[in-house]
């Protein structure tokens, strides 16, 4: 997934299109964002100059289905005792079983994105709410861990609809994300980084012998120095946001960034 | 490897301790039965 | 009144003043239990944990406890292993102390996961590659073996010991005891370690990982060390408590000093090992990810660099060299302090190695989260150390905890036969045990 | 034999060791874990065939096309519609969680009669029946009494057949005060009849411009058709199109536009005949458009000349002059350039100077009906029913004056004063009322100075509200006639703000009722049927649905097909043809505004003395400040900067909070002359000094338990301003101060 | 288990063991109370529990299949089928079956409460499904039937040949059908349509090698039949 961080504009709709798809629960109050489910989030930056040269960017970011140093090596997964988080070599996303979590919460502390949810409470849907939620996401109960799953359910029944149409493979159209589709900005690109014809492994370039790190100078992934390797590349024009998007020592040049 | 270090140990001693306590457990049946030892009390 | 039970030659406090000790401690468990309950009932909602801290309050004190446990493994290895045998004066409480601490962790474990019932998961379900994985199991395992060490000293109640089968059964066990101290020293040794893994490896968290050493980081090595090194001394502590409670001197001098003096040496050598690997992940391993030793102790109210120094010198420096010199650990009053800042130590470091991990920002433009328990939280945490009381209380009242409690204190009317008793069990039991010694193998 | 303690031991023992070599612990153990994997509280959503319906989202005068995901007969999503005219497959935050409207709490479910005191919200569910009787009784009492005049009617929007019906029903009943909205689109068709003559909707060719100069409107914060925006915006870098936005704060808007031009709060006007200044006196303007087309350029251009000087406005504005000259070289000399205007989202008028400077400048560059500029959109012309027949009462009553003024000699341009309506009555300035319509408007929530408007209220002795939700209005009605909601009716959707071609989006219903509600048009027929007198007559069709296939006529069944119906080939008359003033021209002063339109700089009502700051209201495409509330989902997502529990934040610039030693998140006091509140400080860098921000669409008192109490309304602190060329409310702030709570 | 009464009871227990034959009727006597306690639990567990743990439900209408099958052109498609968009309709509405009843065809009992309780009243059938798998599990129907070209049998058994629907077991803890864990309390399976469990799909997935593509178990990715 590429998100073009000077398209997007925080509207959010993003983040309602997601709870929408994939049956996110709420509460009264949700003010608190430390106990607030968001699988796609978006984050609001500052370049921290005074008025009037302030200047904002909007990050938004969902689970980032990191790949690790090496295959499936993902901060998660690697730590989850019950293998209730998984990443699936086929498809580099990494899948979170609800009823195999039993909420340890190992894998949220694991996570430098905060990225993963923990269902504090029962869901609870007011009036007559529980009639709108879809059957392709099972709901979540208490105590599991909850995350954003690349609306892995798409694909499931893209590809029943391939199976019926006689074909093995999906077309790049066939499997988009609901951000993607909602996102008003189009700032959202969703596709399969390996295969070159789709438009995101354009956009990115992913260098397969540096695990993926993008080669087109204006895209970067968040804390690349980690090493967590993930699949959601942001592009911007803007050097103070990209620079904004990984840690540096004081005074550390950008190309240390590559050590 | 640490696969390997995980069960190799662990099934060490489980089957240390399943053999060790079935030892004293069968041992002390016989000492019992056998009526001595227990005597010495008294 | 309930005199019968208590061990042959002992003088023990009047029935009234013990019930009143054990419903004081009682009641602070009953608060705990609720707090429990809550949790289980309504769920972790009961808590202030969030998103930020998913591992808090309760992790922390898993870790301290099992590292304060760490006594009983580490005793039991210089006693049965390495053949210290002054230490078996002193080794049913490290013992004891270990029962209590990891039968804590894993009830503390059983309230902190979201869904209890299915925690057997982790055994079923098990991902050989995860820590906690790898904790469970020793965890779990090395609970067996306490129990099957403490089982003996139940056993030896002097009622209970009068039932043959029974008394045999103690005796047995003594006599392979070695063989289970030794899998216990085994299973410590990964389990520590396994925890000291489980920061270790967050490999998205550069103010908790370290290098790895084949499949281990540093962390995986000074966990382990620091629990054999600073476990002594909470068993010193806790020995200390009782000796005040009780009023009486129960363990003799020179076996403490030995002990302490053990500690001591521990506590300097691991406190240099982590010297060195806190200088090198300050100047390796965390800039490396965009980090300077300051960006972990700066730009919030609690954690200041202050944390480190306590932990490192205070706590681990002062007591390791006082521990070490021989004029200051036979020094009651030194050795005591050194004791304590021992256990506040590896608190502390536990401390760090849980919550602050939590506490510290990864992403450039997120912020510091900082938490406070709820009173939930708090309760379900003191329950185990009401619990602990309890389990002391009873354990002392009616076991012989103690060998030398009774030529220590010796009770004047009848203080010979007493002695004379002891001696004389003693050596028939011997006796008794050498025929079978043949037969057992075959 | 005996059982002694060893039997009853090995009896145990064998249980023991039998029950492990059963299936039973182990057995229980699976199904305790798979119950957990399944409590009986967590809902398992129904499966079944998924299927899409097309319609049209009416949450917002956008007109956006939606596609409904459903599970057999449940709606389960709302996405967007692939080759929508307008949204282009896009879809908002407020239409992707429209479903949490459908089945919220805070629908009204059936027929409500107040039983307590007003607001108190004890309510007794009656029957259909029943409230149209009680309804059409007092109708025709007050038309016996001779006064129909006595009944007032307030709706959400001016457009479209149900309006229509509405206005009808107010003719025939022979009244004339049919209170439609007040907001910058209305102000701009105003600013369009004065300068144009030209009776229609006022379209922004975005698409097309290559130089966008917005004059505050928040074209990222829900001005317009918010989707059409986004997209607009989004794909402008490949159409090598600039945006400045000219604003007083860092908005979404200003943050994503290719340069923000920082302005003091409610002097956009201004800078607009600054601008006009330069463009006129350097004569970079469009000769062609102005020597042959307008009329009262000379008095325009000397009253510009003369008051608005780059020197001047900059003293004003705060803008420096040499911006200024280089944004009017900028616009003048840009291919397609495109001055907008409407503040924030354009909930207010404004006054009618600052959308008629802004009309002023398009036309000098010449852009009126050109590509990318100002596109003429005369009223939709569907609507053609016979005249209704009249009796005497109605005839008589339909003569009496508006109660809001709207279209006197005063307020000639103004069709609907709601804000007015609310002052007169309640400075006690004009007749109160005897009954009042209220449908699709929350007054009480979104007019400003609430207090006065729940005083007014206070004084009409029967309310009817025909809202769907139990909103602030509807607490204070007398008597609540649910309507359905968007997804359950059929619904025409004309002239969508800001869109620049004839458009009529159809709304369909893509769920079977949920309540037990009733479409307002048919409870409309139903009523005039029930009235004495011609009323009956005037809705010759059995139902609503037939009234809306009869007025589309041949639309119909495109529209049932493709969602809507639009003019793709409409011609726009060209400058000879196209402005319908007396003289046929272009008339830069306006035809017969009443008061000078170029001296009105609206100032923030207050002393500057005890008022030291100014609080100006900010809309964020996150917060839904109409009538309706911010659903479930969209409360969720609210910055922990704009709210936190039930505290709401207001912005100022770290400057300001030092002069008043108040830091970050803490708990002031914020006083304006209409109230005081208490917030929480939000420092930010991208406000000017001296100002103090507050968001818009906060502080429900009604709705439901996920809305309700959180934050504060702005419109309890700030009060109208009456602009004197047209009765519009032009307040855009209000004088204010903080201090430490 | 310590109190007072423990310091006479020695002497009762530590005799007898001192004296032979009394030594070997206790050792009997205890022999025999712990083969009571094996055999009681055993029974507990293996023949009564079972029995408990399970309701019958009869369901709503004795369908039958064989009758059906008959009638109909292309067997088990013709009322269970994939939609177009590949997902699979198993439960068959109303309106499939009034195709042929909207009014009583046959003369039984069954077919005219059916018509009278459900067709008249235009009521769905409430059917209760013996396969029906928990919420969390994705089923593709399509990727078994046309990809893997299974036949119903395989999993579903021979219930097509019933002319009497069998009663409706379900776990009274869980809420699931019996045929999920399989009629056999042990679990265990003789034929492939005897069980339902995640194991039970995870060995065949294995066998035929299907996406295996999990990094962690480098087995079956969860992903492939989770949601």
């Amino acid at each position: 997934m590429v998100i073009d961080l000077d398209k997007c504009t925080g509207c959010g709709t993003c983040m309602v299109a997601c709870m929408a798809e994939n049956n996110v629960p709420f509460r009264e109050d949700e003010t608190d964002k430390r106990l607030s489910i968001t699988w796609m989030k978006v984050y609001k930056l500052t370049n921290g100059k005074p008025y009037p040269d302030a200047e904002i960017c909007y990050l938004p970011r969902p689970c980032q289905h990191c790949e690790g140093h090496h295959t499936g090596h993902s901060p998660c997964v690697s730590v989850c005792p019950a293998t209730a988080t998984d990443y699936d070599g086929e498809t580099g996303i990494v899948s979170q079983i609800y009823t195999r979590c039993f909420g340890c919460r190992y894998c949220m502390g694991a996570c430098p994105y905060h990225a993963r949810y923990f269902n504090w409470w029962d869901p609870v849907w007011p009036g007559d709410m529980e009639k709108y939620l879809s059957p392709n996401v099972s709901p979540r109960m208490r105590g599991v861990v909850e995350k954003c799953s690349f609306c892995f359910h798409r694909y499931q029944l893209a590809l029943e609809k391939a199976i019926m149409e006689g074909r093995d493979q999906l077309e790049e159209q066939e499997y988009q994300t609901s951000c993607t589709q909602a996102c008003p900005a189009g700032a959202i690109t969703f596709g399969d980084l390996n295969n070159p014809e789709h438009k995101v492994h354009q956009l990115a370039q992913p260098d397969p012998h540096h695990h993926g790190r993008p080669r087109n100078p204006e895209v970067f992934r968040l804390l690349e120095r980690l090493h967590t390797n993930p699949k959601i590349y942001y592009l911007s024009t803007r050097e103070w946001v990209r620079r904004a998007g990984d840690n540096y020592v004081k005074d550390e040049s950008k190309s240390a960034h590559h050590e | 490897m640490g696969h390997m270090v995980f069960h190799g140990g662990l099934w060490y001693a489980l089957s240390v301790l399943g053999i060790g306590m079935t030892y004293c457990i069968i041992k002390t049946i016989v000492d019992t039965t056998k009526g001595d030892g227990s005597d010495s009390h008294h | 009144m309930d005199s019968a039970l208590f061990p042959k030659g002992v003088q023990r406090c009047a029935m009234g003043k013990f019930l009143l000790g054990i419903s004081l401690a009682s009641a602070v468990l009953l608060w705990g239990v609720i707090g429990m309950l809550l949790c289980w009932i309504k769920g972790l909602n009961q808590t202030n944990m969030n998103d930020y801290y998913g591992f808090a309050l309760w992790i922390w004190a898993d870790l301290a406890v099992i590292a304060l446990g760490g006594g009983a493994f580490f005793t039991g290895l210089l006693k049965y292993i390495f053949g210290i045998d002054e230490l078996k004066n002193i080794i049913n409480l490290a013992v004891l102390i270990g029962f209590i601490c990891y039968s804590s962790a894993l009830l503390i474990l059983a309230i902190d996961v979201g869904q209890p019932l299915r925690s057997w998961f982790i055994f079923w379900h098990a991902n050989v590659h995860s820590m906690l994985t790898e904790v469970a199991f020793c965890l779990s395992v090395y609970f067996a073996v306490l129990t099957i060490e403490y089982i003996p000293l139940i056993l030896e109640n002097r009622q209970l010991d009068k039932v043959p089968f029974i008394h045999n059964l103690t005796h047995n066990m003594h006599h392979i005891m070695a063989v289970f101290a030794a899998t216990g020293a085994f299973l410590s040794f990964f389990h520590q370690g396994s925890l000291g893994g489980v920061p270790g490896v967050l490999f998205g968290r550069p103010f908790a990982f370290r290098e790895h050493i084949l499949v281990w980081p540093f962390s995986f090595f000074l966990f382990t060390w620091s629990a054999a090194a600073y476990g002594p001394c909470f068993t010193l502590f806790i020995n200390w408590i009782i000796e005040k409670a009780s009023g009486k001197q129960l363990v003799k001098e020179n076996v403490k000093q030995l002990l302490a003096k053990i500690s001591g040496w521990m506590i300097i050598t691991y406190i240099i090992a982590k010297i060195v690997d806190t200088v090198y992940w300050a100047t390796s391993t965390a800039p490396a990810r965009g980090f300077t030793l300051m960006d972990f102790y700066s730009n919030n109210a609690l954690y200041g660099i202050w944390i480190l120094f306590a932990e490192l010198v205070l706590c681990g420096v002062v007591p390791g060299l006082i521990l070490i010199s021989p004029k200051l650990r036979a020094n009651q009053q030194a050795r005591l302090i050194a004791i304590i800042l021992g256990v506040i130590g590896v608190s502390l470091n536990r401390w760090v190695m849980v919550l602050q991990v939590m506490a510290v920002p990864v992403m450039p433009f997120d912020t510091w989260a900082l938490y406070y328990p709820s009173w939930q939280e708090v309760a379900t945490t003191i329950l185990p150390v009401a619990y602990g009381v309890i389990l002391v209380m009873i354990s002392y009242r009616y076991l012989p905890i103690f060998p030398q409690e009774v030529e220590l204190n010796p009770i004047e009317p009848l203080s010979t036969e007493a002695v004379a008793e002891i001696e004389g069990e003693k050596e028939t039991a011997d006796e008794a045990s050498v025929p079978e010694g043949e037969p057992a193998p075959a | 034999m005996k059982i002694d303690r060893r039997s009853f031991l090995a009896f145990s023992v064998g249980g023991a060791a039998g029950t492990a070599l059963s299936p039973l612990p182990w057995k229980l153990t699976d199904d305790s874990s798979i119950w957990s994997q399944r409590w009986p509280w967590v809902p398992i959503p129904a499966d079944g065939g998924i299927g899409h319906v097309r319609s049209t989202c009416t949450l917002c005068p956008g007109g956006c096309g939606i596609t409904v995901r459903k599970i057999d007969d449940r709606p389960v999503k709302i996405e967007g519609q692939e080759g929508h005219p307008i949204s282009q497959g896009g879809v908002c935050l407020l239409g992707t969680a429209g479903l949490q409207f459908l089945y919220g709490p805070s629908r009204v479910r059936t027929p409500l009669k107040r039983t307590g005191d007003r607001g108190q919200g004890r309510w007794t569910q009656i029957s259909w029946e029943a409230a149209l009787n009680e309804t059409a009784e007092k109708l025709n009492t007050l038309r016996a009494d001779g006064h129909p005049q006595g009944l007032a009617c307030m709706a959400g929007t001016d457009h479209g057949t149900l309006p229509a019906l509405l206005k009808r029903f107010m003719t025939v009943y022979g009244s004339p005060n049919f209170i439609g909205p007040a907001s910058a689109k209305e102000a701009q068709e105003a600013a369009l009849r004065a300068m144009a003559g030209v009776d229609g909707t006022v379209g922004f060719e975005v698409e097309k411009a290559d130089f966008i100069l917005s004059f505050g409107s928040g074209l990222l914060d829900g001005w317009g058709s918010p989707v059409r925006m986004f997209e607009t915006f989004s794909n402008r870098q490949d159409r090598k199109t600039l945006v400045v936005q000219i604003d007083s704060r860092l908005s979404n808007t200003a943050a994503k536009s290719d340069r923000w031009v920082p302005i003091n709060p409610g002097t956009e006007g201004n800078l607009a005949l600054g601008i006009a200044h330069h463009i006129i006196s350097e004569s970079f303007y469009n000769t062609g458009f102005v020597d042959n087309f307008s009329g009262g350029f000379d008095s325009f251009k000397q009253k510009v000349l003369s008051d608005f000087s780059p020197a001047k406005v900059a003293d004003i504005t705060g803008v420096p002059a040499d911006i200024i000259s280089e944004l009017a070289l900028k616009f003048a000399t840009a291919h397609r350039p495109l001055a907008i205007c409407g503040r924030g989202r354009g909930n207010a008028p404004g006054a009618l100077s600052e959308t008629m400077a802004v009309l002023a400048l398009n036309a000098l560059v010449g852009n009126l009906n050109a590509d990318g500029g100002i596109r003429m959109l005369p009223t939709p012309n569907y609507i053609s029913w016979p005249d209704p027949e009249m009796d005497q009462i109605a005839s008589e009553g339909i003569t009496q004056p508006r109660m809001d003024g709207a279209g006197s000699e005063q307020y000639i341009y103004a069709r609907s004063l709601p804000n007015r309506f609310f002052q007169q009555i309640e400075a006690g300035q004009s007749q109160v009322p005897e009954i009042l319509l209220v449908t699709d408007t929350n007054p009480l929530f979104t007019l400003r100075d609430t207090k006065a408007v729940k005083a007014a209220l206070d004084q009409v002795p029967f309310i009817v509200s025909f809202s769907s939700f139990m909103d602030e209005t509807a607490q204070q009605a007398d008597l609540i006639l649910p309507d359905h909601i968007f997804l359950e009716r059929f619904q025409d959707v004309s002239a969508p703000a800001g869109f620049t071609r004839p458009f009529i989006g159809l709304t369909r219903p893509v769920v079977a009722p949920q309540y037990n509600t009733r479409h307002l048009g048919d409870v409309i027929i139903a009523l005039g049927g029930q009235l004495e007198g011609m009323i009956g007559k005037a809705f010759g069709w059995e139902n609503y649905l037939a009234c809306l296939k009869d007025t589309l006529g041949g639309k119909w069944e495109g529209m049932i097909e493709k969602g809507f119906w639009m003019d793709d080939h409409f011609a726009f008359p060209s400058w000879d043809t196209m402005f319908t003033t007396a003289t046929g021209r272009f008339e830069f002063n306006g035809e017969k505004v009443a008061a000078d339109p170029w001296n009105a700089t609206a100032a923030a009502e207050g002393d500057s003395s005890t008022f030291p700051l100014i609080l100006v209201p900010y809309d964020s495409i996150r917060l839904a400040s109409g009538s309706i509330g911010n659903p479930p989902f969209m409360m969720k997502i609210v910055a922990d900067t704009v709210l936190v529990k039930n505290d709401i934040f207001v912005q100022i610039n770290p400057e300001t909070a030092r002069e008043y030693q108040l830091s970050d998140r803490q708990l002031a006091i914020l006083t304006t002359p209409k109230g005081e509140v208490t917030v929480r400080i939000h420092l930010f860098e991208g406000i000017m000094p001296g100002l103090v921000a507050m968001p818009t669409g906060l502080g429900h008192t009604a709705f439901d338990d996920f809305l309700a109490g959180k934050g504060v309304n702005v419109n309890e602190l700030i009060g109208p301003l009456e602009d004197a060329a047209s009765g519009f409310d032009a307040a855009w702030g209000i004088r204010a101060k903080l201090a430490k709570a | 288990m310590s109190n007072p009464s423990d310091t006479t009871q020695p002497e009762k227990s530590g005799s007898p063991a001192a004296t032979p034959e009394t030594e070997s009727n206790g050792g009997a006597v205890v022999i025999l109370f712990f083969i009571f306690g094996l055999a009681a639990s055993m029974v507990l567990g293996w023949v009564i529990f079972p029995t408990l743990l399970y309701s019958k439900k009869k369901q709503p209408v004795d369908f039958n299949h064989v009758l059906h099958v008959a009638e109909v052109e292309n067997g088990c498609q013709s009322c269970h089928f994939l939609r177009e968009d590949g997902t699979f309709s198993g439960r068959p509405t109303l309106e499939s079956c009034v195709t042929c009843h909207e009014s009583v065809l046959g003369v039984t009992e069954e077919e005219a409460h059916f018509v009278s309780q459900y067709v008249e009243k235009n009521r769905e059938v409430p059917w209760l499904v013996y396969s029906e798998q928990p919420d969390c599990v994705f089923f593709s129907h399509a990727a078994h039937i046309i990809n893997a070209k299974m036949d119903c049998v395989t999993c579903h058994g021979h219930i097509g040949e019933s002319e009497h629907l069998p009663f409706y077991e379900e776990n009274r803890i869980t809420g699931y059908s019996r045929n999920i864990w399989g009629k056999n309390i042990a679990g265990i399976a003789r034929n492939t349509w005897d069980r339902m469990k995640m194991d039970a799909c995870a060995d065949c997935h294995i066998r035929e090698n299907v996406r295996q593509s999990s990094i962690q178990t480098e087995k079956g990715g969860c992903f492939v039949c989770h949601k």
